[in-house]
């Protein structure tokens, strides 16, 4: 019943119908509180007490780095639904969605890094949160490649989807690796329980840059996916009459 | 199962350069370390040990690369499928037979060292049966990178299971302070033994499912 | 009585269509030979069959409960580190053993049985091989190509063997561009053109 | 004219006898068919011919000089994690290619021509490394069981290239357990028993 | 020999497994050292060298590990035989393209983390040139121990060369040391460039005698 169901609402052709009605939205959406946020932030908001001026590339660095990890906790709910209940789409979604997660990654290291120079005086440490930002930044190349290495696609999917699934534990020792292990690296700002560390002037404009740069994601995806779905089932006959 | 295990034993007994070589390179490694610096310049003894735990980590690697390569290439997998119709006792027995002929050695070799260079002997139990615990997680984690990617290398699995190999390794790391400053151990041996316990029963489950994917 | 039926099966692979809508059944005391040019499909169709792969669309049906069955492909899931002897022995267990030692001799092996396999001839590779299915009595024999490399003398004694079980009841698939000489369904598969 | 002499050659290896004082030529445009059991040294002996191996005792003699030789043996030399045409173009070069590329698609192995080498049909491996042989002209072939897993149209293809190639003056030396449909000289080895 | 080198720079190329699995490696190792210890505690620019020494010893010989193996069992190697008559030209280059494929990055690889560690930029030209010449020299010296022990249970080859290896990692050691103390590198240069030298061209001659004897 149930994954009668799952797969009805999951057929590649219906998830680029429906998302060919919401894209102009979303993406429209998004691009302006992403510009809302950053124009914000980077104008408007209060200079930083100890950092300066420097510290306002946490705009960028803090939802890279929020999304490095989320897109990667979506890619593994997919992987789930594709290895039980073998919905195809869920790879598709999956392998375009691991593109978006390693730009995205990599912009967080990157922007780590800018801030490190004048923060900490170093680009680069050997902390425990920073390596496993770039493990898991290995993590998505890996999952490209490993779906890339093999000639049989539907095994391709199948391998992808079992090596994000165990890839999770990634996840939580990234969140944790800033308490678990004392280090260079902040530690939490924003906590939903009690409070925040974090002045309101500027928290309003990096929650409004999250929320920008989640959408702006979720276009992307949207994008490359439907790129991905075509060309992988370029022989069935919805693709060669929606083309 | 015990049949199983008997067979993986034999096999890998039979196959000296799969288990002796590396054991040969991490006493090579362990030696050439002191050589390679100047060893009056510096405190040897202080960080001897994290090399010890880097060898342990790369040759648990580098033994594990093709665990399953032979039995994928020479049929002997889909054998097995015909008469186990999954894996998961004959991942159990081979995983278990590496660490028993490879990473119980290493640990040996490890905690031999270590003495050499300034654990006390008293210790060299705690420091083996922590190395021991580690190569056991290292080689599950590893079988399932090396699985992944049986005939590929296991370099992309090894981009898999890195991410879980650090965190032993600072265990490990930590582990061997909490020795060096006498507090701490069983808080640290606790957490080993029974993640241990769980991924060593788990993996060969996860393991069992990939191998089956390749045989499609 | 039937052991295995294929219910309109297809297999495709990377867009290759290998074969559509094939249906079958293994009787018991009866062999199938599957034929068809290089590449056709009949190595797939045996894994099929054995449940190691899984078929695009259809079924496979075991009919009876607790088949026995045993296969050798084109590989020969040999140790060529081993000797035969140790071989047979991670194969066999106790009661076969014998019987399979048996076979090794009746196969003319006794002369290479301290070396190592690697060091086996081509055609005694194969031999050793099929020792793993001569010497354990089955419900079904899958066998892929097993006349390959064979000398006369040993393709007489496979004939003889695979004779005897399917008139002991014992089914028989399997593929050869040899004619094996027992009585066999056919099963022809054509081969696709996809361009 | 003769190619290659072999002078009472014996092979003797771990103490046994695989043949003895063995003499024979191969002789300009006609062939030998090594035959013998599983084991006999029929492979042993072909690669004698080609220098591989060493006679314990005796010797081979190439009469003539810068004679090209072709060879497949039991083992493909086909890199599988390659396409088949980047194997090719491994062996061949320039002008061969073509007519490498040609028996490619005359043996049928277009359909697979994006795939990798691993997952190639037994028999499809065995024709794309058989055109090693096909494509290159030689001046001796050497095959050994060159009809092992190809379907009847390949095998006939197989056997009139070689027929052809003898009219025109090359000479063939093959073992095989199927008889190839040429006239050729036979050279039965006996089963040594060392007991 | 320029087709020779093309056939086995493509086929390395495309055996991702083989060259880029132990650049991947080296690069995992690094990082992981750092985490192995309590950086606060000591000072790792100090000895992070050793640790990159001891990377490229493994390293090498892992990636050389299999390096005739391949060709050895799907019958390449006879087909060489026939062509060629000898194996000089072939080890050469299938030597040579191991060494640009897999030793240059890795030198790249060692000198990259050693500015991470401390060493400045300028003296980076001169330590991956010394890293390549050992390189060059370890892997010759593999590669023969590979050669010996083809067939598998063999652990003659690891057995013979391991030992060897220390002399180059010592001479290494002392070059970075002539480095760091900006007197004396150019002595141990020229040992290292004649040495690598000569080796590079008188081992290919006994490895193509040792797979002449393994295919007898
Ligand atoms: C390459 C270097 C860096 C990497 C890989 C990195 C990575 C991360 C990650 C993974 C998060 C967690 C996001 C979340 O889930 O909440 C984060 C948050 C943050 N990072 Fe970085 N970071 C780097 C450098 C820096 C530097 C140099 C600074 C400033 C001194 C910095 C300041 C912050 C702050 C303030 C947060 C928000 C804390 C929170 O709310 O959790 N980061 N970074
Ligand atoms: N893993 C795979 N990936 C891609 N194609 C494959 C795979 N396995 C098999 N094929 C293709 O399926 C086809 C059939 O292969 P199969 O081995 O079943 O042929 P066969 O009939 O047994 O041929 P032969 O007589 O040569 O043994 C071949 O064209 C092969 O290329
Ligand atoms: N390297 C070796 N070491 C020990 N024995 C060997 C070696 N190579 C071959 N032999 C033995 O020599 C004998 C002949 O082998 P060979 O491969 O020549 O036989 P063959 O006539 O080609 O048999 P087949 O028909 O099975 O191919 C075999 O008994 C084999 O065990
Ligand atoms: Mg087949
Ligand atoms: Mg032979």
């Amino acid at each position: 019943m149930f994954s009668s169901f799952v797969h009805r609402f999951s057929s590649p052709k219906s998830y680029v119908e429906i998302t060919r009605k919401f894209f102009p939205y979303i993406s429209l959406f998004g691009f302006l509180l992403l510009l809302i946020g950053w124009i914000w932030g980077l104008a408007f908001a209060p200079e930083d007490a100890v950092q300066g001026n420097s510290y306002r590339i946490i705009y960028l660095h803090v939802p890279a780095s929020i999304f490095a990890q989320l897109v990667y906790f979506f890619m593994s709910i997919c992987a789930l639904i594709h290895l039980v209940w073998r919905v195809k789409l869920a790879a598709y979604l999956i392998k375009s969605a691991a593109l978006v997660g390693a730009m995205i990654t990599f912009i967080a290291l990157f922007s780590g890094s800018i801030w490190g120079i004048p923060t900490w005086g170093t680009w680069w440490q050997w902390d425990a949160r920073i390596t496993s930002t770039l493990i898991l930044f290995i993590m998505y190349l890996g999952i490209i490649t490993l779906h890339g290495s093999f000639s049989n696609l539907e095994k391709a999917d199948r391998l992808m989807s079992i090596l994000v699934v165990v890839g999770v534990v990634n996840i939580p020792i990234i969140k944790k690796s800033v308490d678990w292990w004392s280090t260079l690296h902040q530690s939490a700002s924003i906590t939903i329980s009690d409070g925040t560390s974090i002045d309101p002037s500027m928290l309003y404009p990096l929650l409004i840059s999250i929320f920008g740069m989640g959408l702006t994601l979720i276009s992307l995806g949207i994008l490359s996916s439907k790129f991905y779905i075509l060309t992988r089932e370029k022989n069935k006959k919805w693709v060669q009459s929606y083309v | 199962m015990i049949k199983i295990f008997q067979s993986e034993f034999f096999k890998l007994r039979k196959k000296l350069r799969t288990w002796l070589g590396p054991l040969l390179i991490m006493v090579l490694v362990l030696i050439a370390f002191p050589l390679s610096i100047d060893i009056s310049q510096y405190d040897l003894n202080r960080f001897y040990f994290s090399i010890i735990v880097v060898a342990l980590l790369m040759i648990s690697f580098l033994s594990t690369e093709g665990i399953f390569l032979e039995d994928y290439e020479d049929g002997s997998l889909e054998q097995v499928y015909l008469v186990e119709q999954d894996f998961y006792k004959f991942v159990l027995a081979k995983v278990l037979t590496f660490v028993l002929l490879i990473g119980v050695p290493m640990a040996g070799i490890g905690s031999v060292f270590s003495i050499l260079n300034g654990i006390s002997i008293n210790e060299v139990p705690k420091i083996f049966f922590m190395m021991f615990l580690s190569n056991l997680l290292l080689f599950n984690l590893f079988a399932f990178g090396s699985s992944l990617s049986i005939n590929k290398g296991a370099i992309l699995g090894v981009l898999a299971t890195l991410p879980l190999a650090l965190p032993i390794i600072i265990l490990l790391g930590r582990g061997v302070r909490t020795i060096q400053h006498g507090i701490g151990f069983e808080g640290v041996m606790a957490l080993m033994v029974g993640s241990g316990l769980l991924v060593a029963s788990i993996t060969p489950l996860i393991i069992s499912a990939t191998l089956k994917t390749h045989l499609e | 009585m039937s052991l295995i039926a294929a219910n309109r099966i297809s297999y495709t692979i990377n867009n290759k269509k290998l074969f559509h809508n094939l249906s079958f059944t293994i009787d018991a005391g009866s062999a199938l030979h599957i034929k068809g040019g290089n590449g056709s499909g009949k190595s797939t169709l045996l894994r099929i069959l054995l449940g190691i792969t899984t078929p695009s669309k259809g079924k496979i049906e075991l009919l009876k409960p607790n088949t026995k069955i045993t296969y050798l492909g084109h590989k020969n899931a040999i140790k060529n580190y081993l000797t035969p002897i140790e071989n047979l022995k991670l194969i066999f267990h106790q009661s076969n053993l014998e019987s399979a030692l048996d076979w090794f001799q009746r196969l003319g092996l006794s002369r290479v049985q301290d070396e190592i396999s690697a060091n086996l001839s081509f055609g005694q590779q194969k031999k050793l091989a099929l020792i793993r299915v001569l010497a354990a009595p089955a419900d079904l024999i899958v066998l892929d190509e097993p006349f390959v490399g064979l000398d006369d003398s040993s393709r007489n004694l496979l004939n003889k063997y695979l004779q005897e079980s399917i008139s002991t009841g014992s089914s028989l698939a399997l593929t050869s561009h040899i004619r094996p000489e027992i009585i066999s369904k056919e099963l022809m598969l054509e081969n696709f053109s996809n361009d």
